[in-house]
Order: C-alpha cells, then sequence, then structure tokens
C-alpha cells in the first residue's frame, strides 16, 4: 500500500459513496466533526460494519475503538473505523435502551473487537451478543456494579497516615 | 528459521499439556501482565492474557477532572512515552474549541515529541535486549533514555510526569541554552544508537531469536487494530503524522521504515530505523524552530463546544486515540474514551504466540512493546 | 608472518556480528562509567526541577505571599490542598496591601502528584515548586506539611533563588506567553483576576 | 593410619574447602565489577573499600534469610538436592594440582575421575526441579538435563584428545600432574586450539553461562531449577554454579595452558600457584566477557548447535588427534614435528570451520540484507 492513494475522495464524495453503499440500510449519513457519522438502529450494526469494510471503495477495515458512552436515560455505542487505504474514516452510533443493553457483536468483521467489547460489557453492562467470550477484562471476577455509568459512586478510600 | 517442527510422540506414552501461569508477577511480563499458557513440551499451545491489574480508572476519573488537570491522567498511561500522551489529549481540546496554536509551540511540541519517541524506543532496545537474555543493551538503552530525560528536566521540571503541554501551547518558553543542549545530545544519541546497533541488529545469535518468530501479516495484523511500529514491520504504511499530518509534521521531511516479514526482527527494525528518522526530525525543527509566543489564545476556563471528537496521534507504540464527549458549557468531558495502542496490540498477541517455542513467549510479548498503564487505563 | 596469515584468514570470523558485539562491549570498558554514586555526588538539578510545592515569603511586608484564595486547592488534580484564609491584620495597620491572608495551608505530600498546576495558577506567586526531591520519612503523617514548614522551606528556596519577585517573574512569563499588552501593576491585576478566576469549579 | 593424619587431612580439607569459598566470593565480587565496567556502571562500591566485602554481606544476608519449602514439594529430595549438586563439584578438586606435587590425591586415572564427577551435577538439577513441585523449576530442570548431557560430549571428547596427546610424553596420560609436565615445552592450545575452543564451549554450557545459560533462563522460566528455593540452600545453588565456573577455567587452565608451567616456575615453586590461578582467571575473565553483550539462544537452536555442529567437530577433532599421535608413534616421528603437523592440520580445520562459520552466518545475513538494505 503507497501514500500515493490518501484521500482520493473529498468529504462530499465520500458521504455520498457511503450512502449509495448502505443502500436499503435506514440510517441517517451526516458529518460530523470532521469524520462521516452514521447513526444505525443496533440490528443493522453488523450488516452495516460488514459492507462499510469489505465495500472497496470504503473498505474499512481498521477498527479504532469501541466505545460505550452513557447518556443515562440509554447507552450509546460509537464504533470508530478508518480507512488504511483511503483515509476516510467513520463513526457508526448505535443507541440502546437502558432496559435491553444488547446489541449484536461484530467480532466478526474485526478480531480487533473482542477486548473493546469486552470493556464494554465490563465498564457499562452492554451485552455484546454473539461473542465467545464475556468473562471479565478488567475488572476482577465477581466485581459488583457497573463504573463507567455515571450512575456509579467512585468509593471514596481515607489515606491512613500511620500511628 | 523455521518455527514449526513437527512433534513426535510415543503413542503409548501418556502425555499432559502443562499450563503455566506467567505473571503478574514475572520479570519479562513488562509490568503486571499476565498469560496463562498452555505448553506441549516447550512448546505454547494456547496463549489467555490476562490485564487489568493496572485499571485506575483514568476514563471515569476525566469525568471528574477538568480540562486543565486531565494532562495529568495523561501522563500516567503509557509512562513511557508521556510528552505525547498529554499532546494527543491537547489535541483533541484544540480541536473540539478550535484554538490555533502559535508555531513555536507546535515546534517545541514536535521536538520533545520526538526525543520522547527516542527514549521510549531506547527503553524498548533495552528491555528487548534483556528479554533475549543480553545484559549490555539494557544499560546502553537506559543511559541514553537518562541523558534525554535530563533534558525533559530542564524543559518541564520532571522527568517523567511532566504535565508541560497546555491547551493552546506549552506551559514556559524552552529554558536558555536549550539549542546547544540538545546539539549535544543529539551527537550523544547518535553515538549511543551506533552502540546500540553494534551489539544486536547484526548479531547472529539475536537474529537467530527473532528472525520469523512471532510473524504475523498484514492483513491478520490490522484485523486485529494493531497499530504503531509493529503494523509497519508487516509492511502496512500507517503512520498518522504522514497518513493524517497534525501539527507542522507535513512540512518535516521524514520517512516511514517499512518492514516486509512481520515478524519481531522487523518490529525491532523498524523502531530502530524510527530513532534515526526522529532524530532527523529533531534537527529540522531545531534548524526551523522560530520565536513568537508559545501560548495561543485560549481562556484560563476550557469550556468546549458540544459535540463529540476523535483526535488521534502517532505515538511510539502506534495510534492514540482520544474519545471527547463533551457536552458543551461545562468544565468537565462528560466522557473521555482512551484508545491506547498498546491495548489493541497486545490483542494479536495470542495468534503471534501460538506455536512458538516457551522461549519465545517473552520475545514475541517483548517485541510488542507494550506498557501496561496504558493496556488497563 | 605466521600470525599474519592467520588473522588473514580468520578476518570473517572476526567480523561476525556477534563478535563486533563483544568488541564493543570491550570498548565501553574504557569508557567513563555513567553512574551517579547517588548520595555522596547529589544530582545537579535543572532550575525547574518540580518537587512539592512550598509557600513564599514577602519579606518586604513579613509576610506569607498567599492570600489564601483557594484557587490551588480547586485546580490541584488530587485534592491535597486544604487552605483557609482570615482577615490581615497588617492590612488595617496600612502596612500590607493583602486585604486578606492565609490561615491555615495544609498539603499532603504523600498524595501529591507534583505537576505543578498550583504554580501555573496562582494569582499571586505565592507557590513555587521545591527541589526537596528526596521526601522519605518513616511516618505517613510527617508527609502532611502545615503552613509553617511549608513558608520555612519555601524561604529556603527562595534563598537558593528558585523563585523571583512577582514583579518581574509573572508579568514577564505572561508577556512571553500570551503577547498580551502589560497590565497595571500587580496588586490591581490580582484583585480582578481573583474574582475572574476563581470561578474554576469545584463541581 | 594414626590419628595425626587424620588430622592432618581434616586441616588440608579444611583449608581447601574454605579456600574455594574464599575464591568463589572473590569470582562473584569480580564478575559484578567487570561486567560493571563492560556497561559503564562501577559495581559494588559501598561495602568496604571498592566494595569488596560486597558478596560477604550477601551470603551473610543469604545464610540469615528464611528457609522456605514449597508445601508439597517432596521434603527429602528437597533438602537433599543442593548437596546433591554441591558435593561432586568439591569433590573435582581433590586431584587438581596446584602445582608440582601439590595436590591431595595425584591419582592416575585423574581425567577419568574429573569426567565422571562432572556429569553428576545434572542429577542434583533433576532432583531440584521435580521435588520443588513447580512448573517453572521442572522445565529448567528439564532443560538443564537435556542441556549438560548434549554439553557433557564435546568437553570429554576434548578432555579425551588431551590425554590421548599427552600419551607421547608420559606413561600416566590421565594423570593431571603429568598432563601438566608434559607441556613444559609446549602448553597444548598451540597444538590443539581446536580442542581448547571445544572445551571452552563445552564448559560454557556444563556451568550454563550466557548464551548457554538456558536451565536458568531468568526472563523466561525465572531462575529454572532452584526457582523455590531461598536462603541458604540457594546459596549452596549459586555456590555450586560459580565453584563449577571455576573448576572448568582450573581444568581448561591444567589440559591447555600448561597449569602451573611458566617462566622460572621449576626454580621458584612458590611462582607455581600463582601462574595457574593467572591462567585460571584469565580463562574466568573470558567468560565474564562472553556474557555481557550476548543474547541467549533458544533451546531447539541450543541443541542443533550441539548434535549438528559441536559434536561431529568434536569427534572429528578427536579422530584426528588419535590418528596424528598413532602414525607418529608408529614411524617414531620427533616430538616437535608430531606438535607442528597436529597445531598446523588444527590450524587448517579451524580455518575450515571459520568459514563454514561465515558462510552460514552469510546465509543469516542474506534475510537482513534482502530486507533492510545494504547496511
Amino acid at each position: 500500500m503507497s501514500t500515493d492513494n490518501f484521500n482520493q475522495y473529498t468529504t462530499e464524495e465520500f458521504e455520498t459513496a457511503t450512502r449509495a453503499v448502505l443502500g436499503d440500510i435506514k440510517a441517517t449519513v451526516e458529518p460530523n466533526f470532521g469524520e462521516l457519522g452514521i447513526v444505525c438502529d443496533r440490528s443493522d450494526i453488523v450488516a452495516i460494519c460488514k459492507i462499510v469494510k469489505q465495500d472497496p471503495g470504503i473498505s474499512m477495515e481498521y477498527l479504532r475503538s469501541i466505545s460505550v458512552v452513557d447518556w443515562v436515560e440509554h447507552m450509546e455505542v460509537v464504533y470508530h473505523l478508518s480507512s488504511i487505504k483511503h483515509m476516510n474514516r467513520i463513526v457508526i452510533k448505535v443507541v440502546i435502551p437502558l432496559e435491553d443493553l444488547k446489541i449484536d457483536s461484530v467480532i466478526t468483521v474485526w478480531s480487533g473487537a473482542d477486548w473493546h467489547e469486552r470493556e464494554g460489557h465490563d465498564l457499562f453492562g452492554v451485552e455484546f451478543i454473539g461473542h465467545p467470550d464475556m468473562s471479565p477484562l478488567i475488572l476482577y471476577e465477581g466485581f459488583e456494579g457497573f463504573p463507567g455509568r455515571k450512575s456509579f459512586e467512585i468509593p471514596v478510600q481515607e489515606t491512613f497516615y500511620g500511628d | 528459521m523455521e518455527t514449526k517442527a513437527t512433534v513426535i510422540r510415543d503413542e503409548n506414552s501418556e502425555t499432559a499439556e502443562l499450563r503455566i501461569n506467567m505473571g503478574p508477577q514475572h520479570p519479562a511480563t513488562h509490568g503486571v501482565f499476565r498469560m496463562v499458557l498452555t505448553l506441549d513440551g516447550e512448546r505454547v499451545v494456547t496463549v489467555e492474557p490476562h490485564i487489568g491489574y493496572l485499571h485506575r480508572g483514568s476514563e471515569k476519573l476525566t469525568e471528574g477532572e477538568n480540562f486543565q488537570q486531565i494532562t495529568t491522567l495523561f501522563d500516567r498511561l503509557d509512562y513511557i512515552s508521556n510528552f505525547n500522551n498529554e499532546w494527543v489529549y491537547v489535541r483533541t481540546v484544540e480541536r473540539a474549541m478550535e484554538v490555533e496554536i502559535p508555531e513555536r509551540a507546535e515546534f517545541i511540541r514536535i521536538i520533545l515529541g520526538e526525543l520522547n519517541r527516542i527514549a521510549s524506543h531506547f527503553l524498548f532496545y533495552g528491555t528487548y535486549g534483556l528479554d533475549i537474555g543480553a545484559m549490555n543493551p539494557v544499560m546502553i538503552g537506559f543511559r541514553e533514555r537518562e541523558r534525554i530525560q535530563a533534558l525533559f528536566e530542564g524543559v518541564s521540571g520532571a522527568r517523567m510526569m511532566h504535565n508541560y503541554f497546555r491547551v493552546g501551547g506549552v506551559k514556559e518558553d524552552l529554558p536558555d541554552g536549550f539549542v546547544p543542549a540538545i546539539n549535544a545530545l543529539l551527537e550523544h544519541l547518535k553515538k549511543g544508537y551506533e552502540d546500540a546497533k553494534n551489539i544486536l541488529t547484526e548479531s547472529e545469535i539475536f537474529i537467530e531469536r527473532t528472525a520469523g518468530i512471532g510473524a504475523l501479516d498484514a492483513e491478520r495484523t490490522l484485523d486485529y487494530g494493531v497499530t504503531g511500529p509493529v503494523l509497519r514491520a508487516a509492511g502496512v504504511d500507517y503512520d498518522i503524522r504522514k497518513a493524517d499530518p497534525y501539527s507542522m509534521y507535513s512540512d518535516l521531511d521524514f520517512s516511514v521504515p517499512l518492514g516486509s516479514h512481520g515478524d519481531c526482527y522487523d518490529r525491532y527494525m523498524v523502531r530502530m530505523l524510527e530513532i534515526e528518522q526522529s532524530i532527523k526530525i529533531i534537527e529540522q525543527c531545531i534548524r526551523r524552530l522560530p520565536d513568537g509566543p508559545i501560548q495561543g489564545k485560549v481562556s484560563r476556563i476550557l469550556r468546549p463546544p458540544e459535540g463529540d471528537f476523535f483526535v488521534h496521534g502517532e505515538n511510539p507504540r502506534g495510534d492514540l486515540g482520544v474519545y471527547l464527549v463533551s457536552t458543551g458549557g461545562t468544565v468537565r468531558p462528560y466522557r473521555l474514551k482512551i484508545r491506547g495502542p498498546s491495548f489493541s496490540n497486545l490483542m494479536a498477541l495470542s495468534s503471534m504466540m501460538e506455536g512458538a517455542y516457551l522461549a519465545d513467549s517473552t520475545v514475541i510479548l517483548g517485541s510488542l512493546d507494550i506498557v501496561l498503564g496504558e493496556v488497563d487505563r | 608472518m605466521f600470525t599474519a596469515l592467520f588473522l588473514f584468514f580468520l578476518w570473517r570470523p572476526i567480523s561476525l556480528g556477534t563478535t563486533t558485539g563483544l568488541f564493543t562491549a570491550l570498548k565501553h570498558a574504557f569508557r567513563r562509567p555513567v553512574t551517579l554514586q547517588y548520595p555522596t555526588e547529589q544530582p545537579v538539578l535543572a532550575p525547574r526541577f518540580m518537587a512539592h510545592p512550598v509557600l513564599t515569603w514577602d519579606f518586604e511586608v513579613d509576610e506569607p505571599y498567599c492570600t489564601g484564595c483557594l484557587i490551588c486547592m480547586k485546580i490541584c488534580p488530587t485534592d491535597v490542598i486544604t487552605v483557609s484564609m482570615k482577615d490581615n491584620e497588617k492590612f488595617a495597620s496600612e502596612d500590607s496591601k493583602r486585604r486578606k491572608i492565609v490561615d491555615d495551608f495544609k498539603l499532603d505530600v504523600a498524595d501529591c502528584i507534583m505537576c505543578g498546576l498550583c504554580v501555573d495558577y496562582c494569582n499571586f506567586d505565592a507557590i513555587v515548586m521545591s527541589d526537596h526531591f528526596d521526601a522519605s520519612v518513616d511516618n505517613r503523617s510527617n508527609l502532611v506539611h502545615d503552613l509553617q514548614t511549608l513558608l520555612d522551606e519555601g524561604k529556603g528556596q527562595q534563598e537558593k533563588g528558585r523563585w523571583s519577585p512577582p514583579a518581574t517573574k509573572k508579568s514577564q512569563r505572561r508577556s512571553a506567553a500570551q503577547a498580551k499588552v502589560s497590565k497595571p501593576s500587580s496588586s490591581e491585576e490580582a484583585k480582578e483576576s481573583t474574582s475572574e478566576e476563581n470561578e474554576i469549579e469545584t463541581d | 593410619m594414626n590419628i595425626s593424619d587424620y588430622i592432618s587431612i581434616f586441616a588440608i580439607v579444611f583449608v581447601m574447602f574454605n579456600g574455594i569459598l574464599g575464591s568463589v566470593l572473590v569470582v562473584i565480587y569480580g564478575e559484578r565489577k567487570v561486567l560493571a565496567r563492560l556497561q559503564q556502571r562501577i559495581g559494588p562500591s559501598r561495602t568496604g573499600p571498592w566494595g569488596i566485602l560486597q558478596t560477604l554481606a550477601d551470603a551473610v544476608k543469604l545464610v540469615l534469610k528464611e528457609d522456605i519449602r514449597p508445601q508439597n514439594s517432596d521434603r527429602i529430595i528437597f533438602y537433599l538436592a543442593p548437596l546433591i549438586i554441591f558435593t561432586p563439584i568439591f569433590m573435582l578438586w581433590v586431584v587438581l594440582p596446584f602445582g608440582s606435587g601439590l595436590v591431595l590425591g595425584d591419582i592416575d586415572l585423574g581425567l577419568f575421575y574429573v569426567s565422571a564427577l562432572l556429569g553428576l551435577s545434572v542429577v542434583g538439577m533433576v532432583a531440584a526441579g521435580w521435588s520443588s513441585n513447580s512448573k517453572y523449576a521442572m522445565l529448567g530442570s528439564a532443560r538443564s538435563a537435556a542441556q549438560l548431557i548434549s554439553y557433557e560430549l564435546p568437553l570429554i571428547l576434548s578432555i579425551l584428545s588431551v590425554g590421548l596427546f599427552a600419551q607421547l610424553f608420559t606413561d600416566n596420560p590421565f594423570n593431571l600432574s603429568s598432563i601438566v609436565n608434559a607441556q613444559a615445552g609446549l602448553p597444548f592450545i598451540f597444538v590443539m586450539p581446536l580442542a581448547f575452543v571445544l572445551f571452552l564451549i563445552g564448559g560454557l554450557a556444563e556451568t550454563a553461562r550466557i548464551p548457554f545459560d538456558i536451565p536458568h533462563a531468568d526472563e523466561e522460566i525465572v531462575g529454572g531449577a532452584f526457582v523455590e528455593y531461598s536462603g541458604i540452600r540457594w546459596g549452596a545453588f549459586q555456590l555450586s554454579e560459580y565453584t563449577g565456573l571455576i573448576t572448568m577455567a582450573f581444568l581448561a587452565s591444567i589440559l591447555f595452558l600448561g597449569g602451573w608451567s611458566g617462566p622460572f616456575s621449576d626454580k621458584f615453586v612458590w611462582l607455581q600457584p600463582f601462574y595457574i590461578s593467572s591462567k585460571t582467571a584469565f580463562i574466568i575473565l573470558l567468560a565474564f566477557w562472553i556474557r555481557a553483550p550476548l543474547p541467549r539462544l533458544r533451546i531447539d537452536q541450543l541443541m542443533a548447535f550441539a548434535w549438528k555442529a559441536i559434536i561431529p567437530i568434536s569427534f572429528a577433532n578427536f579422530i584426528l588427534v588419535s590418528l596424528v599421535v598413532f602414525i607418529g608413534d608408529r614411524i617414531s616421528l620427533p616430538i616437535f614435528q608430531i606438535q607442528l603437523i597436529l597445531g598446523l592440520l588444527n590450524l587448517i580445520s579451524m580455518i575450515a570451520l571459520a568459514y563454514l562459520l561465515t558462510s552460514r552466518r552469510k546465509r543469516r545475513l542474506a534475510v537482513y540484507r534482502e530486507r533492510w538494505g545494504e547496511k
């Protein structure tokens, strides 16, 4: 891969290309602070990820991160994707309701989703359906609560000043 | 060169797989990383990495700190390349607030960031030598890093936890006599680099131990989201300084060393050649270092507008990304997610290690050059 | 002759990478050691070296610079500073321009991360980072420094010349940093900025 | 034997034992100092002048440390293992001569005795690794068993070739004193440099020093067979390691460097121990130097090196020496000519090996050059 084809598209071209590729899938596509934002329904996430990864014109082969944001009344899972071929970036946002914190895992699309999803499960309690191993990653076994959430209170520890 | 050997087994004898627990207290796991290895004789069958022993909840802590205070938390993420961490964070806030940074501040940041890259790669060199069993590299690596840190102390007042980059610029101007000091330092570094190269780069035993070990091809490396020297060793030309230039990098002349096999030796070589490139960048920056202000116009209380911003930068270990969600008008981030390069790089560990020897496990882990402060956050 | 022939045939093994490494190591033996014999040889600290913060003393008026404005307490990332203020008696007798003065100042060095933010945000140049890096004590309670200790340490730092009076220092830094037009005298500026900058929110 | 004989034997053994212990302290101190210099450091410098008491302080600390035994370990073997390693190494010193006649037991089959006892330490290693009930220790002991057995062969073959060659000079070729006497004219290193190099490599591997310290491999199996030991027992292992190193260096100086012989060593007997110890020190320094910059080999590479390179070369060397000695003896050549022929043959074979080695290096470097260009 050479550096020649960086930024093949302008932002608008990229936007229309992405819209065209998504086809029937219901999703809003609009620029989001320098990246292309896609807001979609949670049932479509794996389909969209597969499309944007496999389409040669978009080719999002690099999953940068999966973040979970706690908006108190709902949760949002944010996927940051990047294309190394074209140097374009996409951010996919999916809203999931608090009552049913479940979303399909994208581990079949990118193996790199593995730990990001486990971390999301650890800290926010979002369950990624289809992930082979949802055991705690950075918390210890049997930890109570979800420390990433806004409702989690950081326990205050008294400093021990010696005798 | 061959990594796979046939295992000859007597059908009648009973064998059992040996599970050994490496870490969290182990000299070669680079901190508190633990992996459970299943061994067949000397050969690794499966690897189960366990992280989280250094989890301090940095992301959660940022939600309780002002934007000015968060820099201190970023110092403590990847504690080998502190300037680079701070840089990505302040760039995130600058991006959100659309701050213009004076040119002198940009050059100061590049100089310090690249110096930190050299320091980080020298530390890698030392620990990598030690992982393979050689003692001298670690002394050379630390010797050179010490020189760089002495310069950092003169600039920022601290050797590691600098807290020197500010939103809009840097904290203070460079001290008097900085340019002669850094010129002398670069001369030392070049000599130290020669020493380092003489001991390992062409050493037959070293090549024997690293070439062909832990190889992953470009596609699979990318699939895991691996970035930095590990990705470039596999031949993928992805350096954010070139691919998505920030600061003044687009004006500077440097090249991105690329490997071809994606094995441990290539990772080592990519890092070593990056030291050369960084020295080249610093020399250019010193030549071009302009006079002028070091702080852009920013109010002392930072209130980024509403929105979510993802900014990334090329750390010595790869692509450090900061995802900032701001609700607008508040002095604290609503959510700040840190995408550490070591975190993603470590994910590829198990597929690199399967089938390798037990002795290679430390070599492969060392070649990823992880910092647990960033993996666990 | 014999030796020369021998060496001629052995030049290739001598040029082995491993052999180069061996001779590089040997070369190191003839260089000066880089070790610093720490307790007997003290390190040369940079002028900007940051250990924990200490308080400075105004020798002209014979009182601390600190007015107890709480900004350090608010900006501290680890909440190690506890300050309270009181009315300045010397202001009443018109010896001093400071209306309020620090009453109590506690600093827990055990939790201090030596980031220097308090120095940066102090409007009165009342704080300076000391160079007292070997801060180990045998009891944690000895790490909690009170006002008197901090002022004593600060006097020591001032004598060492690690701090310059506010008239020169802050204005210089400001002008260099933001290229602002120079402001009127320090006390007025201080009053202004206190009201403005105390906005740094604690919640 | 009457009571005074026993007392004198006891006194000699006591002096020997403590002498070795003392020299181990010196060697450890020397290693730390030399390594430090090779790495631009100072090394131990606080305890006593120039830090000479550092190892003594460490030894005292080890003695005072708590002696811990893992819970499910095999108690008897666990306690016995340090002794099994410790004893044979010290028993070796019975036959090692410090000067002409300055030896405890000048037995005829000295070389035989030495090679027999050298092989014993592997038993102790396996015992230690097996009994500690630790996987790391187990791996370490398996590794050391494999390594020690593999490198015993080249070691013993080069020892044997020395004995074979000493036949020309003496009727008692396996006696260490007569081997030294045979080298009064020309030390064997000039006659068979190849055997000397093989002995050094084998010796480094036997004493498990870098680049062959795979049984210990601090970065992989954290110390190997004695990872579970602490205090004085760990100290015993360390002691036998370093005694092993001294013994190897001592043997090398006896077998190849002419032992105690040197200028005026016949006239002034007191020079003899001085000569032999300085030769030993030279070999030990060589081992320190090799330790500083070289990485460690991997176990399969180590075994390949032993069985594919070192052992065939040892056999070839052995056959070469025996042929030259046999034919030279048959056609009754003067000893000087035999020495010359053997030396020249050795030299030629070493050059051939050097070329072999470098062509291998070229292959290896081809990978490097292809990837990273002409450097």
